[in-house]
């Protein structure tokens, strides 16, 4: 099958849902090693996503185009940046290329140059380096997403506030790879697109 | 949780709209966003605009020091959550008179990000945009490999020196230029009594024990360095000042300014007795501030502690652009 | 308790001395008193002393008001106790130009008696010496079998008006005869959300359960006219504003000035959510303030809460003196 | 005997003594309808009292005069005055009478003028109006300063900080009577007085 405006928009509404479910428990982890919000700012993001959302866009392109805008104008902080470059790749991309592998490997380059991090510096840059590849062999299983967000639980965080932790920042999952590991799971759960 | 606040969600447009209404000679809103900008228009003709912000509850920051001779625009984020670049364009777009637009950002990876982003869209409007990033809080150590230190109440002396010299005509480059200098001689550490509660979570940032304290925390809450029994004023000084002459190594030779911020619930009474045993800390190294302010600059909601900045005027201008009038609510 | 001060016993005079070491532009010590008076001296030659004080706890109140065109002097009293005779009368006789002194009391019979008899000391030496009791607190009933109503924020807006005259050069009798006009037209009210803790006992004014209020609280936690339930900001606004309208029948066609005043923990986010709701409220009496001012100004060392003052201009000059320009800490 | 310097001396060091001791208790009476600060104001003046007493005075007059200044210079508050006053007054009576009886009266008018109460406001005032009498017909007791100081309890208080209390003020000592009961008990402990 492959990508189409339906289950991208139903792909978002699962990733929303399963944000709005996870609220505090994303927050509590901010709370551990960053300021408390990763929860409340992804739930802003995503709930003005879905409303978006709620008048189908016309491609693919337009769909991830609206989600990137409608992310980097309410999110903030540091995840609204990176979450808006990512699907702004996305949407770069859709143009010449339909193949979510793809998308997914051009969103996780801008995430990188966005923030400047590199994989084991603790950031969701981690998760996404961890499963693009498994999406692109078509590997992903549910089982994936969940150790590749739990590796990141040991490492030390090098970029964004969890840094200002240094070695005590060991220990906790990072909130951002977590809401990543919940947009591949949401992926995963939409039929058609893998 | 017991706040003075309506919906949780809604504590930033209210504080926003409550505080350009209760100032309008200072401050008007920037159309359809949470950005407020000079309500002296003319004083902007024909000058570089100087643009900050970042999240909101830090007030009077940053929103208070938008007026003649300090800032042009203050982009007002989320409750410790940096504003979207669409925002900080806008507000970009509003104070542009085309002489060019710096921005003084402090140093969060989402304030870098949002900033940065707000800039490549400036650039595609054929706006000239250059900033600085601030990273004054030496409570973190410093590399280049991590995130790097945070940018917290030295912050103040950035706007108030590129204020000034915008006011007084400097060019884009010429601004850009002072604040690479300014930048390494600012240098700040706090301690904290209680962590602030975000009204959004309701929950305090960290929980410190009735006799604790806690040195080098950030403006969110971030962790400090070393958390121990509370101890007499005089000795929370000696702390403080010797991790500033660690960085800086205070000279009788030198002139400095200093800012004793209180971070949102401690009287003043407290950051005056702090002031006091300040200056004796200083006179033991034939030090005495040639520039000082007391009071909440930025603050950190209803935390309860003390910053304290070291500004070494190592340009004798700067000590003028300091003493330079202002017309804002709060400098 | 967990404060930055050193020995509780001398929280005073090290804060004074904190503070006139911090802002040795604008005050400086009375000799051998906790009494500071302005810097400029100049600016008081030929003019009229206004003289206030009282206990301490309140910063910026009062020494924070003293410069150029509004207090000659303030005197510091202990934390929430009244100065005594001998350190107002040393104030009074430190600033007396031949033109006489004029003392700004607040309501409290410590208050009272301590300035009577340095009004008597005073008397002595032939200074002439007249003198309002401020009592602008309406959550009291009033009765002249009573102590009557208390002082609190209100109080500022005295010390602006009559500031600013006795700096165009009033005489002592034209400044009594305004004061007295004043007086009846200044009206505050509070709401508390926890009560100060007085460095020296150490224990809270009063203690309020964690979804608790209580409206019409005193500075020094005197006790107010009702608990109950925290509410949202806007019927706060409600609740203070009724009680002030019923004193003072809000008119369009009056010009007012408010004073939005945080007691001293309360971040400055909740004061300006709280202020949207007070113009919002205002409005529906078709009323909007020709000067309005939000922040720190008469705090209760760490209590939280705020207090509203309306301020209505029967005078037209009241509101040039009230824009009039000072130099001051914290105006 | 009659007044001495040396007993009016004792006198004092005994008040000194008893306020010393109930400092805190003096300062939770006030707590309950006032600002919690009368055991400090009076332990700050009566210390300062009895090290300006280590120099011995000349005279009696002299005495009541120190005394008189030291608590108006360093109590402050509502009390400093009071107290204050009361001694000034017993200073200037002391030089044609030797009548503590006398003096204490002289205190009491002065009380009366320089805070406007009256008996039954509820303030230090009832006491010395209930037991000044006492005193100049010699019949004064422990007993007697205890019930008058317990008396203010069922007062409702007209003036001072415990009358912003209205009603509410009802079922509480007022703490300027208690101290002043305890000038009283230490009146008459002091040998030779009486
Ligand atoms: N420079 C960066 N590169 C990649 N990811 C980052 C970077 N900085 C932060 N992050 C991610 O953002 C997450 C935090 O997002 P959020 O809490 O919403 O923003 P903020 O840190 O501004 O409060 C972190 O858990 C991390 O995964
Ligand atoms: N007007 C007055 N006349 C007589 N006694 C008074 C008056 N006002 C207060 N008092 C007495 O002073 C006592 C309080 O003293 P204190 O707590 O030291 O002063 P403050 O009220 O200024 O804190 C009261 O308990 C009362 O006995
Ligand atoms: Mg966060
Ligand atoms: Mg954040
Ligand atoms: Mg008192
Ligand atoms: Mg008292």
């Amino acid at each position: 099958m492959g990508l189409t405006v339906k289950n991208v928009i139903e792909w978002m509404n699962n990733f929303s849902a399963k944000i709005e479910q996870n609220k505090q428990f994303l927050s509590d982890l901010d709370t551990a090693i960053g300021d408390g919000d990763h929860g409340f700012n992804m739930s802003r993001g995503m709930t003005a996503v879905s409303q978006k959302l709620s008048t189908e866009p016309k491609t693919i392109t337009d769909a991830f185009k609206q989600i990137a805008m409608t992310l980097i104008s309410t999110v903030g902080g540091a995840s609204g940046p990176l979450y808006g470059t990512a699907f702004l790749e996305m949407a770069k991309k859709s143009s010449t290329s339909s193949d979510i592998g793809d998308l997914l490997a051009a969103a996780l380059t801008g995430i990188k140059k966005r923030g400047g991090a590199e994989p084991g510096d603790k950031t969701m840059v981690d998760v996404w380096t961890a499963l693009v590849p498994e999406v692109k062999t078509n590997k992903l299983t549910q089982e994936k997403i969940a150790s590749a967000v739990e590796a990141t639980k040991d490492l030390v965080a090098k970029k964004g506030r969890a840094s200002y932790l240094g070695e005590r920042s060991k220990g906790h999952v990072d909130p951002g790879s977590q809401s990543s590991g919940y947009l591949f799971e949401a992926l995963l759960e939409t039929e058609g697109i893998l | 949780m017991k706040k003075i606040i309506n919906d949780p969600a809604n504590v930033v447009p209210e504080m926003v709209e409550g505080m350009v209404r209760s100032y309008p000679q200072y401050i008007a809103k920037v159309k359809d966003t949470e950005a407020v900008m000079r309500a002296d228009k003319d004083s902007m003709t024909g000058k570089v605009g100087i643009v900050s912000g970042g999240g909101s509850g830090h007030e009077p920051t940053h929103a208070g020091f938008v007026g003649k001779g300090m800032l042009s625009a203050a982009v007002c984020g989320q409750v410790f959550t940096s504003p979207t670049p669409d925002q900080v364009y806008e507000a970009i777009k509003a104070v542009n008179q085309g002489q060019g637009v710096f921005l003084v950002i402090k140093n969060y990876s989402g304030d870098v990000m949002n900033f940065d982003m707000a800039k490549d869209m400036a650039d595609m409007d054929n706006i000239k945009v250059k900033s600085i990033v601030v990273d004054d809080d030496i409570a973190v150590e410093n590399s280049t490999f991590t995130q790097g230190r945070r940018g917290v109440a030295g912050t103040l002396f950035m706007h108030k020196i590129l204020g000034a010299m915008a006011q007084n005509g400097a060019s884009l480059d010429e601004i850009d230029a002072t604040a690479k200098k300014v930048l390494p001689n600012i240098k700040t550490i706090a301690v904290a009594l209680s962590a602030a509660t975000n009204p959004e979570t309701g929950k305090p940032g960290f929980v410190l024990k009735d006799n604790e304290i806690e040195y080098g925390v950030g403006i969110h809450s971030e962790p400090g360095y070393r958390r121990e029994q509370i101890k007499p004023a005089k000795d929370l000084v000696t702390e403080l000042v010797g991790k500033l002459n660690d960085e800086m190594h205070l000279d009788q030779n030198k002139k400095y300014a200093v800012l004793v911020n209180g971070m949102g619930a401690t009287p003043l009474m407290e950051q005056y007795i702090f002031s006091n045993d300040l200056l004796n800390k200083l006179a033991e190294f034939n030090v005495k501030p040639a520039f000082m302010k007391v009071g909440n600059y930025m603050t950190s909601l209803d935390m309860a502690g003390i910053s304290l900045t070291i500004f070494e005027l190592a340009d004798d201008k700067w000590l003028d652009y300091l003493n330079q009038p202002v017309e804002t609510i709060a400098w």
